[in-house]
């Protein structure tokens, strides 16, 4: 069953220096309470997993968390570059940042082969793409019935996977509701996991199919008001465009992301 | 008398018009999403657009920024997982068209948004592939449509993060289950098509006010131009009406928040 | 876009002597107004596809539509057999029927693989089982990653999906709800679609992340009200167990079967 | 004051105590299901009932009939497509045990639901696999349950369906990411364990009045006793009551509607 924490002591718990963490939300619930509470505890070494890096792995990078990074779009929506990433990328700052990167088709199945508890998962990808060439995760496979030539990669199976949802019952049941992404699967694939939520209530108000992770499926919960912002809540609150914009100025530079960090994650406590 | 309207404006009416009604629309992020959300405010209402967040059937009243802003949900017919959209709704066959923008392409449409320079040292590091490498292959035709630069028009991409015709043109020839692949490019400047045969880009069509010079200066290659070459229509009144709307609700929508 | 026909006009168009046709719903929402249209027709040499036959195969094999049965679980739930299905296994009555037999486990990864446009589904599967000795379509492969041997089955993409929903907008999107079984999938697989429904609306009154299928991933919309009985459907009827119970007797003899089939589908019209 | 209690009581009470709260069960139609609701209503509030139609986490207040009854649905936690189903819940590894009936046991604890006979020409055609095959290989340990009887219980199996451990016992030796496989057997006259070495199953205690002969008489094989052979608890008042009205509950339900 799910263990209720504060989200400080959840990081604290269940990431561990050299772990391979996955924080998922695509482009919606992207945990970034959670992504500032690994920052201010350092965490070292991370492999990061995440289709979309997005800002929140471009401020965990910045702050030295990461070590490797495995992604398949790493933007900044709409607005252009992640300048931590690039810089750790192409001027190892502050830490040179192992890459390994697929497509989002690959990376969607992988986290879906993982949930099924699958070693590899086979997709009709990477035709006529230079990407195969510099991930050595990429193979191929002949169909047995067809002998028609198929993709395979490796399952993702996380140590942690992180998650931010709307809401949480008092059992620890969690309801995902909009785009739901990959949360579920990340959720499912990972051997442990930490799902921030914007509020914990008696009845979770979900339909009959509804996106739910009963509690023996979650590892820890942690009630995490706006753990979402400056990305959205469907429900709660909007996306803040404006600050995705801003993100731009802010990362382009060393030491105004260093004062961005300071005032907004290290000087913040948990939620 | 003739309508004011930028080269931006031009590229974006020209793509919102390969589109129609009866298509079922897999939409890139940015120039993509303005090009199809105007062909669904136009002349086509009933085009499906898709974004890969796993909103089907969407229509936002403001073009989303990223291509999961809770607007793209809240106007879906309903909303699927993302492992969903990719194994179902693309690889499963049914979508008629892949909407693409890119940061390079090449001679034979190939397309590089994954990093300028080595893959190990890269000079700039580009975004990735995204959903694009699939979409590319998946999706029964794909449009794309870039601004016209020579650092985007080269004549072999850096990297083919997804694939057009491949490096020699041939890369669809006999692989089974595969679409198309590029059969339009909408510039700021004028129409691309791949020659039948070589599957090399030749320009059809230039945009009103754009002379041959103006793309040559702006190609990376040896473009070459249709032997038919045409005018493309100017923009009417109400697409740029629209268009103009649509971008000042955006505008207005995406600052109005911090 | 889906056409809205009359469920007469959609079975006569749709679907020809010798077609491959799965009608799903798992023990929920079971097409039977289809399959009595079916009987009613008069189609013939059909492989039936299907993972829990249930009484409406039975109805159809012993009506003499089927040459052939692809399916996981014979039965008639909690009661007992199919004696249709197993008169015609057993003594070629009233044709011969062929048998192609899996696990649950497979069928349901060959319709998502047959949803995901895949030729084969790999699967975690058959270890130990003797059905591989009776299905020479189930094989085995080796994953490229781990080396761990796994099951593979070909996709199942028939030539026509038939379900039963609850309801159809008028644009032709539909809705499922409750327990969705794989009609997603086998829409989704198939060349054409047949859906019946309880009734059109105006609104679908889905929630955020219902399980719709587009009109434009639909091929036919027939209405046909408790076109599902004796199965159910979620809010609007509930399963008709006594005659579930009752039909064991019904289905023992072939006479009482063949009054059965005369009184209850031959004399009645399609709805 | 001793209780009367039949036989199939004596079961479903047995294998209901194999079940404890912190248990997720994937259930089988028939005497698995009622067992496992047993369970839940009596000592075990809290254990977790999947069913394979989809629905994770239900609580039905009537047993189901099918593994799809509304009743299921509706006090389930939320309902997931079935390829999920398998895939997700059942493979992915969140299933602590596999609650199984069959028509077919043996020595070595396979299962056969397929057919008496020969494959090709049957003396008795039975349903098949289902979910069975991949339960008892995916779930971490399976718990049977069946009417003990000499035709039920046989040295070898016509057909493996569904695996025990092999025709000799070994069929899970070094075999990746596999259960336990069968655990406990529970019949009305007894419950019956896998030897830890040979896996041949071995009475380990026997129900209350029921002797060895009896077992001995319904076993197709010859049967081994555990040296340390015990007696089954009697069902107690409150079992027994809440097993009756489950029951009675049952019927009126699945007779009361045409």
């Amino acid at each position: 069953m799910a263990e209720f924490l504060s989200l400080q002591a959840a990081v604290s718990k269940h990431i561990n220096n050299g772990d391979t963490v996955a924080m998922e939300g695509f482009t919606h619930l992207i945990p970034f309470a959670a992504g500032h509470e690994i920052i201010r505890q350092e965490k070292r070494d991370l492999t990061l997993i995440r289709m979309t890096p997005d800002l929140v792995y471009d401020q965990m990078i910045g702050a030295g968390c990461a070590k490797k990074l495995i992604f398949s779009w790493g933007g900044n929506p709409g607005v252009g570059s992640l300048h931590r990433l690039r810089d750790a990328v192409e001027k190892g700052w502050p830490n040179k940042l192992e890459i390994l990167e697929h497509s989002h088709a690959a990376m969607a199945n992988a986290y879906e082969a993982g949930a099924a508890g699958l070693p590899l998962a086979v997709l009709r990808g990477y035709v006529g793409s230079d990407l195969p060439k510099v991930n050595d995760q990429i193979k191929f496979i002949e169909c047995p019935f067809t002998g028609e030539r198929l993709a395979a990669v490796p399952s993702i199976r996380p140590d942690v996977a992180v998650i931010h949802a709307q809401r949480a019952d008092r059992k620890g049941n969690v309801l995902v509701e909009g785009i739901v992404g990959i949360q579920k699967e990340v959720v499912l694939a990972a051997k442990r996991s930490i799902v921030t939520v914007e509020e914990v209530v008696d009845d979770l108000g979900a339909s009959v199919n509804a996106c739910v992770l009963p509690s023996w499926a979650v590892t820890a919960i942690a009630e995490a008001p706006r753990g979402a912002k400056p990305s959205y809540a469907l429900g709660y609150y909007d996306r803040d465009n404006a600050f995705y914009k801003d993100w731009d100025g802010i990362a382009r530079d060393r030491d105004t992301f260093q004062a961005w960090l300071k005032d907004n994650v290290f000087e913040k406590g948990a939620a | 008398m003739s309508l004011e309207f930028t080269a931006s404006e031009m590229m974006s009416v020209t793509a919102a018009r390969a589109l129609t009604n009866d298509m079922t629309c897999f939409v890139g992020i940015g120039l993509p999403s303005e090009a199809a959300n105007l062909a669904r405010l136009t002349h086509a209402p009933g085009v499906t657009l898709i974004y890969e967040s796993g909103t089907l059937q969407t229509k936002p009243d403001v073009l989303p920024l990223s291509i999961g802003d809770g607007e793209l949900c809240e106007s879906a017919l309903t909303t699927v997982s993302v492992p969903e959209m990719f194994r179902y709704w693309l690889q499963g066959g049914h979508i008629s068209v892949g909407f693409l923008g890119t940061a390079q392409i090449d001679r034979f449409a190939n397309l590089n948004t994954t990093l300028i320079g080595d893959y190990r040292e890269p000079q700039v590091r580009l975004p990735g592939g995204g959903g694009a490498p699939e979409i590319a292959t998946n999706a029964k035709e794909v449009f794309i449509t870039v601004k016209h630069s020579k650092r985007t028009f080269v004549k072999d991409v850096d990297f083919v993060t997804t694939v057009g015709f491949g490096r020699d043109g041939k890369a669809r020839d006999n692989v089974p289950n595969i679409g198309r692949g590029p059969t339009v490019v909408i510039t700021d400047l004028c129409i691309l098509k791949p020659d039948p045969e070589t599957k090399e880009l030749v320009v059809t069509s230039l945009h009103p006010n754009v002379t041959r010079e103006d793309v040559i200066e702006a190609t990376g290659w040896d473009i070459r131009f249709a032997d038919q070459l045409e005018t493309t229509p100017a923009p009417t009144a109400r697409e740029l009406e629209v268009l103009r709307d649509l971008k000042a609700r955006t505008n207005a929508h995406h600052s109005g928040q911090q």
